[in-house]
């Protein structure tokens, strides 16, 4: 078990960095041409869009891993990735909402990217869910890696259609598109998230690592009798 | 290789062959999100009365203030040079102004002109320093809206 | 009438960063004690008890 | 293919003599039409311009239920562990299932295509178009519902896991078919319904091929 503090010390750079990158954007950084200071929201939302992206893209290929490999080390990494997309993706969605009001007009559109990312938040929250449903340990990584595959390969199709369906979000934004006086507070603040979830996911981790060892060591009866694997099974 | 071990691949590939299908086979390019001045036009009497969502550029000069406090008049053309009066209920969010997109919810009216009850402002992918003097590229910010943001230059300050 | 520039909305830009902010710490903090949690309990069950 | 074949039949078999079951589900998919009308109100036109989606959610919902018990005799007595220890390949087992799947959601789908014209009023003279689209829904939602059943009937709660997993994952597949089924009851004038269909059947193959891949980790042990 792994108890360096690498972890600890990738967030105490996010933090940092985000700090840092956050009043650059909210203070120092010139107001849009349009969108005024309320265009600020972009160096919280698009890190994080970013990165939700990210930790999921590294869920799919600890599934694809899970699957090949059927090592436990790589379900640890499944689960924490996929809690971290999650509870990136549904910050992105509200940040989403709180940015489109202001500017579209509306809360909530009906657009590709804001209902494929509602979806991932579902789709991978699903995941979780089932986790808490399986006891076998080897079910419930070969379950949750299976259902990620399927999951991931949908993300496309979903956001496709959607499109078809209706659009009224921007395309992808690239340097090209932002002026150079928006880049550093924006590129600092998703390194800033980016080493957070990196943080978060190791740590997270070693919370799953933990658990599968308690279920596949159950402790002895006199010691504590109240962490059997069945009972951990039925408080979850 | 084993007859299961070509399946797979078989069936890798069909997967990937359909998912390229949808992301880059252009199936969906007929599919529009929203209907053009001109193509209102079009369907004449059809459109009177089916809710609709029409998408174009505000037509410069056109806006003006409708009757009541929270109405709004404004003319949205699109580049194939079709116009459509619309009247829209609602306070226009504050990006709205002249040549930005608009995509607005509502009906034709008998009497010629957009009922509006739902009016969303398109924001394209470009973030600007007013006055910056970067040169904007036309043909990607039409394409970054589905050729509603013909987006003028910033003005200078 | 409409300027087609957006005149303040701090509230917004400050909604968008305490949300984030919260959220982000207060998952980091559920994550920290849930960790230091499992550690407690595995010290607890006492040496012999490992893979 | 004769295990497919011989797997096909025993999956239809089943859907047979359960047709009792078969039947409830359908009286709930047209009760939950019959109750969508009361959500929106008595607005002839309303109901008539959502009829679809109507439809779809309808077929939607009874297809949890369908699901959810497809592998109901398997699970007892421990009868798939005993399929699995045959010479077939469990893929076999897979598409045997999916398919009886598929056309009993296609029937139950053309079934409660009757219930909407007259609850909605909701015609069209286009019935084989109509079919062919519930036919290829029916199939996507097979396709995924199926593995997605077969795992969580070994898990506890499986009724509320089933959908949870499913309806973030359909949303393709509703869409399209919701569209296709609006356009050919409404009218077609951009002639969109074939890129509905076509999406529609390139989810079908996505699906079909993957999960049929991955259904023998889901139930090997």
């Amino acid at each position: 078990m792994a108890t360096s503090k690498t972890p600890y010390a990738c967030i105490g750079l996010a933090v940092t960095l985000l700090v840092w990158g956050s009043v650059w954007g909210l203070f120092y950084a010139p107001a849009e041409t349009y969108m005024g200071d309320v265009q600020r929201i972009m160096y919280a939302h698009v890190p994080t869009a970013w990165n939700a992206m990210l930790a999921l893209s590294f869920a799919f290929l600890c599934a694809l891993m899970s699957l090949w490999r059927s090592e436990m080390a790589w379900d640890n990494r499944l689960e924490a990735a996929l809690e971290v997309g999650v509870v990136l993706s549904a910050l992105l969605c509200m940040q989403g909402a709180i940015w489109a009001k202001p500017t579209w007009g509306v809360w909530w559109d009906w657009d590709p990217r804001l209902t494929t990312t509602a979806v991932m938040v579902f789709a991978f929250g699903a995941i979780l869910a089932l986790r808490q449903f399986v006891e076998d340990p080897v079910k419930r990584a070969t379950w949750s890696a299976v259902a990620t595959v399927i999951a991931f390969a949908d993300v496309p199709i979903v956001y496709f259609s959607v499109r078809w369906w209706n659009s009224l979000h921007q395309l992808q934004s690239s340097p090209e598109t932002v002026s150079k006086a928006f880049h550093w507070p924006l590129r600092i603040n998703a390194f800033g998230i980016l080493f957070l979830m990196i943080g978060l996911i190791s740590l997270r981790t070693r919370v799953a690592a933990l658990r599968r060892e308690e279920e596949l060591a159950p402790p002895l009866p006199e010691t504590a009798p109240r962490r059997a694997p069945i009972a951990e099974g039925a408080r979850s | 290789m084993s007859r299961g071990r070509w399946a797979a691949i078989g069936a890798l590939v069909a997967a990937g062959a359909a998912l390229l299908a949808i992301t880059a086979g252009g199936i969906g390019q007929n599919l529009v999100y929203y209907w053009g001045p001109t193509e209102l036009h079009a369907a004449g009497p059809k459109a009177v009365g089916a809710s609709i969502r029409l998408g174009g550029l505000v037509a410069p000069g056109s806006i003006k203030k409708g009757e009541g406090a929270s109405h709004v008049e404004f003319d949205v053309i699109d580049r194939p040079g079709g116009r459509v009066h619309v009247k829209c209920t609602g306070v226009p969010p504050q990006m709205f102004r002249e040549q930005i997109g608009v995509v607005v919810e509502g009906t034709m009216d008998k009497a010629g002109y957009f009922d509006g009850r739902r009016l969303m402002v398109s924001h394209s992918n470009e973030y600007r320093v007013p006055g910056d003097g970067e040169a904007v590229d036309v043909q990607k910010a039409m394409r970054s809206t589905q050729g509603l943001d013909e987006r003028p230059k910033p003005k200078e300050p | 009438m409409n300027t087609g520039v957006i005149q303040g909305g701090w509230e917004f830009v400050w909604a968008a960063y305490a949300v984030t902010a919260t959220i982000l710490t207060g998952y980091g903090l559920s994550i920290f004690s849930r960790y230091r949690a499992a550690l407690r309990r595995r010290s607890a069950a006492g040496p012999g008890v490992t893979r | 293919m004769t295990h497919l074949l011989a797997a096909l039949r025993k999956d239809f078999l089943l859907q047979w003599r359960t047709r009792a079951q078969a039947i409830a589900v359908y009286a709930f998919g047209a009760s939950a039409l019959l109750l969508f009308s009361f959500a929106v109100g008595p607005v002839a036109a309303t109901l008539r311009e959502h009829a679809a989606g109507f439809l779809w959610l309808g077929l939607l919902l009874s297809s949890t239920l369908t699901l959810a018990e497809s592998f109901h005799a398997e699970a007892e007595q421990h009868a798939l562990e005993g399929l699995l220890l045959l010479p077939v390949a469990p893929a076999a087992l897979y598409y045997a299932k999916a398919l009886a799947n598929a056309a009993a959601l296609s029937l139950m789908g053309a079934a409660l295509i009757p219930v909407m014209v007259i609850l909605y009023d909701a015609a069209t003279p286009r019935v084989p178009a109509l079919l062919g689209i519930v036919l290829l829904g029916s199939a996507g939602l097979s396709a995924p519902g199926t593995l997605y059943a077969a795992m969580t009937s070994q898990a506890r709660a499986r009724q509320t896991l089933l959908p949870l997993l499913l309806f973030p994952l359909v949303v393709p597949v509703l869409l399209a078919a919701v569209k296709a089924t609006s356009l050919i009851i409404h009218g077609d004038p951009m002639g969109q319904i074939r890129s509905w269909s076509l999406l529609l059947v390139c989810f079908n193959v996505i699906h079909w091929s993957l999960c049929g891949l991955l259904f023998e980790r889901v139930v090997e042990d």
